[in-house]
């Protein structure tokens, strides 16, 4: 693998210092689970508005001043540019330091950078998206991107799974695909409750029972490490090829541009050549880094 | 530039629950004088006081330091104050040693009856920064003694 | 010497009374040893013991798992039983092999000495109380107190008080304090603000390797305090006033623990005189109260312990 | 024609340059040496002078750095980027092996994304290199695809050749700098093949040896052998001595430093050996210090030249002379596993 062409991304933002955020304002904040919270939000700037493109699967560097910088995905699909959304979970100091933000607070912001998901190779295929928890939101991106271009693609499955009732993330969404006889939806939880009406079950096996054909499928997966180890391995069972398993990881990253050192899988840096790959580019790694 | 005599110190008080800060309570209700230079956080014992406090505390720019606990032997958890007494007195050693002004880092006891007490301390460790003036500590540009020539001249 | 250790090395491990021996192998640089850390009964012919055997042994204690057979001179005797003190090693986990331990030679007093770096001598041998250097095919002779480090020049334990094995004749201590403590001498007779000053600048080289802190024995903390993020205490990077307030907090950390095994100021890359705060730190608490690192295993370890009444004067 | 100087001359040549360039030299602070600014006098270090024990990566990728700084006011938060420094640094003396880790460097900090502070220093700094005739125990260049007198990699190249240098004239930016610089001589022939002389003497004192042929596959094949980085982890203390003082490791970190209102945002060195390196809230891909060791061998040794075709290791050796327990990247490199089964 040598070093990713950049040059066919949307133009990443910024003066002509990579590292310098523009200011983005926070305008709406939705809690989706006890942890997890949505942050609507826009450029102070609006020309700067006006004139940001991204793809879905990219994802970009936002600080808090005075506390840091971190990775979030952006989840909100570029078909519905109004404004950008991303969901952060509340688990360590810099997203601590988020959720203590309100509606107006401004946030430094850079990117978006990445790769993104390869809306060409997709053209015409069956998706089967599964995600669980928080993974669910560059899912989302796309799943929302698929609909609105929707003769564009075949047939639309979605498998997703979280630990309990209310660790289900952006539950509008769900209804909304519920609803939408285009799509097919399964939602699964680890443990239920009284009022659960769902499957209760981890999402590989759930997966396995839905048993999505393999021909002319990609599977996009997204989730915690250990959900994404064991729904490869029930892919495979299911007949789809290393190369029709997309995944989009997460490590822990500083600069977001492949140069800080951190976030590498063997010789490819997630921030750079990822976050979106394909089970075949990582299998070799993935064991024992992953 | 304020005048020399304008400036205040700074003190931050760490004062155990259970005596020193219902002693500086009763300083208050009982009407004893005590310098405003002091501002407070409650600690559930003296023994809570981590060496790390201290240090912040002087990082961010505090004049100084008063840590104040229950009487050996009265502590509300038994043992402590006993504890604080050794972690503050290497504490204190060691700064002196590094070249902080002993002025900075005080620790008193201070029963929950000893409003008068604890004006009196106050009153005293507020002088004391008086004199040693503005915590510069970790202002200084760099000016440092060149140490003596050490060894590796290679890598 | 090595002879005996090689034997009760191999025989430790192939009657199975140990799952690792911990010791000195030849390193790959004149005058130099690394750490050997090995399973194999074959490796322990590689065992050496000389003058170089810097490392402290017990810094590997507490991350492997099972029964150890450990070399050990005096200071890592000391530290072995600092934690078992501190619960983090069993006694009955290890064969302690001590060593007699003569003290250890400092290569960067010799390459001041002789004006050469450590690589272009030709050889450096022990006898007695003189040690000579051979250089540019001329010999030159030092006493011992003029090349053995600051620390080995302090020992109050030449030989483990705590051991199972000894090999070789006990050593009884004879301390040099005054040559070895020359640099806190000099520190002390600078006023407060210039011994500061001296800190400032010495910390200002630090990059942040923590190369102190992790071949530190007593640093066993899971997570230290500079790593952590909530709160932060100080930020993680080589700001002078943050290498400081690292320096002066992981002295308080480990007194009581530290033993003045002089590693810390040894590894330094950046030659900081860090012995001079962990000896500083040692003799306070030896003054304050009287309490020696690593002499007692039953002892109960310093910040735990306290007495009725002690370092009373200076609270109000 | 070439040019040569006296050695009496080199503090002369310094000031002249002095007065274009912030002249960096070897210097020792309490016995430390590194590339600091020239103090307009001393020359000594031609005597002492071997290597510095802060690699010169650190003239344009500082331990710690300011980013920007940043602050609120009414109108919310301002950026503001930092003062552009016209200043153009001159690294006298920097050795082969460093010249090519910074010739490496360059790769990462061009690829893709254009790093502007490292290449803003480093576009407009003049290397000026010296030849090594006194090699450490611990230096392997020549098995590293260098040399102690490799011109390669610096715009011009000094040889010793006894009372003088030899100047060589590398880069077009070299050739400009001598043409500019007054006072030089012409060298001749017999100084020519002085220089030649000293080229290989200087070769051949350079003993360590490493043999990196088919290295990357090997460490490949090796990836997955535990056991074997078990081995090899198990002395490594987990500092960060090797990584921030190696002239090719570029690893940093970024934090943002709030004081009295006042914020900037910082970057400094950091270092794939620290147990909290890749640490994300929930997981930690590297908890394991074997992983972290293959992570430091393999970015060297496989993924680098993965990527840009070329090992990020220049034989410097300083890992070696610095490390607290002699852990050697050559014994490590000798023994990888796949090589051993005769791979090699």
């Amino acid at each position: 693998m040598t070093v990713s062409d950049i040059s066919q991304r949307p133009k990443f933002f910024a003066q002509d210092n990579v590292y310098l955020p523009h200011i983005v304002v926070i305008e709406k904040i939705i809690e989706e689970t006890p942890g997890v919270r949505t942050f609507h939000f826009n450029f102070k700037d609006k020309k700067l508005a006006q004139e940001f493109r991204f793809e879905s699967g990219q994802f970009a560097q936002y600080s808090v001043f005075g506390v840091g910088e971190a990775p979030f995905c952006i989840s909100s699909s570029p078909t519905r540019p109004d404004h950008l959304e991303f969901a952060a979970q509340r688990v360590g100091r810099l997203t601590n330091a988020l959720h203590r933000l309100g509606v107006g607070a401004e946030l430094g912001f850079r990117g978006p950078y990445g790769n993104s998901f390869p809306l060409d190779f997709l053209k015409g295929k069956n998706l089967v998206f599964v995600g669980g928890g928080i993974g669910l939101a560059p899912l989302r991106s796309l799943i929302w991107n698929v609909i609105d271009n929707r003769n564009k693609y075949n047939k639309v499955d979605i498998v997703y799974g979280a630990r309990t009732p209310i660790d289900l993330c952006f539950q509008y969404d769900l209804e909304a695909w519920d609803k939408d006889k285009t799509v097919n939806i399964v939602t699964t939880v680890d443990r239920g409750d009284d009022a659960w009406k769902g499957k209760v079950g981890l999402v590989p096996k759930v997966l396995e029972e839905a048993a999505p054909s393999a021909k002319d499928s990609v599977a996009i997966v997204c989730g915690p490490p250990i959900m994404i180890r064991f729904t490869f391995p029930v892919l495979e069972k299911l007949g789809f090829k290393p190369a029709q398993m997309l995944t989009t990881l997460e490590k822990r990253m500083k600069c977001g541009i492949g140069k800080c050192g951190r976030c590498n899988i063997g010789n490819i840096y997630v921030c750079r050549d990822g976050p979106v790959f394909s089970y075949e580019q990582i299998k070799d790694f993935v064991s024992s880094e992953y | 530039m304020k005048q020399e005599s304008e400036w205040e110190p700074k003190l931050l008080g760490f004062l155990c629950r259970w005596c020193s800060y219902a002693g500086a309570d009763l300083a208050g209700t009982s009407r004893k004088k005590y310098p405003a230079n002091i501002r407070i956080i409650k600690v559930p014992c003296s023994g809570r006081v981590d060496s790390l406090f201290i240090l912040k505390a002087l990082r961010l720019g505090f004049d100084g330091v008063l840590v104040s606990g229950c009487h050996p032997g009265d502590c509300h958890y038994q043992t402590g104050n006993y504890r604080a007494r050794r972690r503050i007195a290497i504490t204190k050693r060691f700064l002196e040693y590094l070249g902080v002004e002993p002025q900075r880092l005080q620790a008193s006891w201070v029963s929950a009856s000893e409003g008068g007490k604890f004006s009196e301390v106050v009153t005293d460790v507020t002088q004391g920064l008086k004199e040693v003036g503005p915590n510069q500590l970790f202002e200084r540009k760099k000016n440092g003694a060149k140490a003596k020539a050490g060894s590796k001249g290679t890598a | 010497m090595e002879q005996k250790l090689r034997q009760e090395a191999k025989a430790l491990l192939e009657q199975g009374k140990v799952d690792w021996i911990i010791g000195f192998a030849p390193g790959s640089l004149k005058f130099t040893t690394t750490p050997l850390i090995t399973q194999d009964k074959d490796d322990a012919e590689q065992l050496v013991i000389n003058p170089f055997i810097t490392n402290n042994l017990a810094n590997f204690l507490t991350e492997i798992k099972g029964r150890v057979g450990i070399v050990a001179k005096g200071c890592e005797s000391r530290s072995i039983v600092s934690l078992i003190q501190d619960n983090k090693v069993a006694r009955e986990n290890l064969v302690i092999l001590a060593v007699p331990c003569p003290g250890i030679i400092d290569l960067a007093k010799i390459e001041r000495l002789v004006g050469k770096d450590r690589d272009e001598l030709d050889d450096i041998t022990r006898d007695g109380d003189r040690v000579s250097v051979k250089v540019d095919g001329k010999k030159k002779e030092f006493p011992i107190a003029q090349v053995l480090f600051d620390h080995c020049l302090a020992c109050e334990l030449p030989t483990p008080q705590e051991y199972d094995i000894i090999l070789g004749e006990p050593r009884l201590p004879a301390p040099e304090l005054k040559v070895s403590g020359q640099s806190i001498a000099s520190l002390k007779e600078m006023t407060p603000a210039e011994r500061w000053a001296s800190w400032e600048n010495e910390l200002s080289r630090c990059i942040r390797c923590y190369a102190c802190r992790n071949v530190c024995p007593a640093c066993f903390c899971q997570r230290c305090f500079v790593e952590e993020t909530e709160p932060q205490w100080t930020l993680p990077m080589p700001h002078w006033q943050d290498n400081l307030i690292f320096q002066i907090i992981r002295n308080i950390h480990v007194a009581g623990r530290c033993t003045d095994c002089g590693e810390c100021e040894r590894v330094c890359p950046v030659n900081i005189p860090l012995r001079s705060l962990t000896r500083e730190m040692y003799d306070i608490v030896g003054e304050l109260f009287q309490f020696k690192s690593g002499m007692d295993k039953d002892a109960l370890p310093l910040m735990v312990h306290y007495e009725q009444e002690e370092a009373e004067d200076f609270f109000r | 024609m070439n040019k040569k100087v006296s050695k009496k001359d080199i503090a002369q040549l310094l000031k002249t340059w002095s007065q274009q360039f912030n002249v960096l030299a070897p210097s020792r602070d309490s016995g430390v040496a590194a590339m600091a600014e020239w103090d307009g006098k001393d020359t000594s270090f031609l005597d002492w002078y071997r290597n510095t024990v802060v690699p010169p990566k650190a003239s344009f990728l500082p331990p710690m750095e300011a980013m920007f700084r940043f602050r609120k006011d009414e109108e919310g938060y301002q950026i503001e980027p930092p003062a552009k420094n016209g200043q153009k640094q001159l690294l006298f003396g920097i050795r082969p092996c460093d010249a090519r880790a910074m010739a490496i460097l360059d790769m990462t900090f061009e690829d893709a994304y254009k790093d502007p502070y490292y290449l803003e220093k480093r576009k407009k700094a003049v290397l000026v290199g010296l030849g090594c005739t006194n090699p450490c125990e611990s230096c392997f260049c020549t098995s590293m695809g260098t040399s102690p007198t490799d011109p390669t990699n610096v715009d011009l190249m000094l040889i010793d050749i006894g009372d003088h240098f030899f100047i060589e004239e590398v880069t077009a930016k070299g050739k400009e700098l001598i043409a500019k610089t007054s006072g030089l001589k012409e060298a001749t022939k017999n100084d020519e093949a002085e220089a030649e002389k000293a080229r290989e003497t200087a070769y051949n004192k350079v003993s360590r040896k490493l043999d990196t042929e088919g290295i990357k596959d090997n460490l490949l094949e090796s990836f997955d052998d535990e056991d074997f980085w078990e081995k090899v982890a198990a002395k490594c203390i987990s500092c960060g001595i090797c990584t921030l003082l190696c002239p090719t490791c570029y690893c940093f970190d970024i934090n943002d430093e709030l004081v009295k209102g006042e914020g900037t945002r910082f970057r400094s060195w950091d270092s794939c050996g620290f147990s909290l390196y890749t640490k994300m809230p929930m997981e930690n891909p590297r908890q394991e210090k074997w992983r972290r060791v293959r992570q430091k061998v393999c970015h060297k040794y496989e993924f680098y030249p993965m990527a840009f075709d070329v090992i990020a290791c220049t034989g410097c050796g300083r890992c070696i002379r610095l490390c607290p327990v002699n852990w050697d990247i050559t014994q490590v490199i000798e023994s990888v596993p796949a090589r051993v089964k005769g791979a090699k």
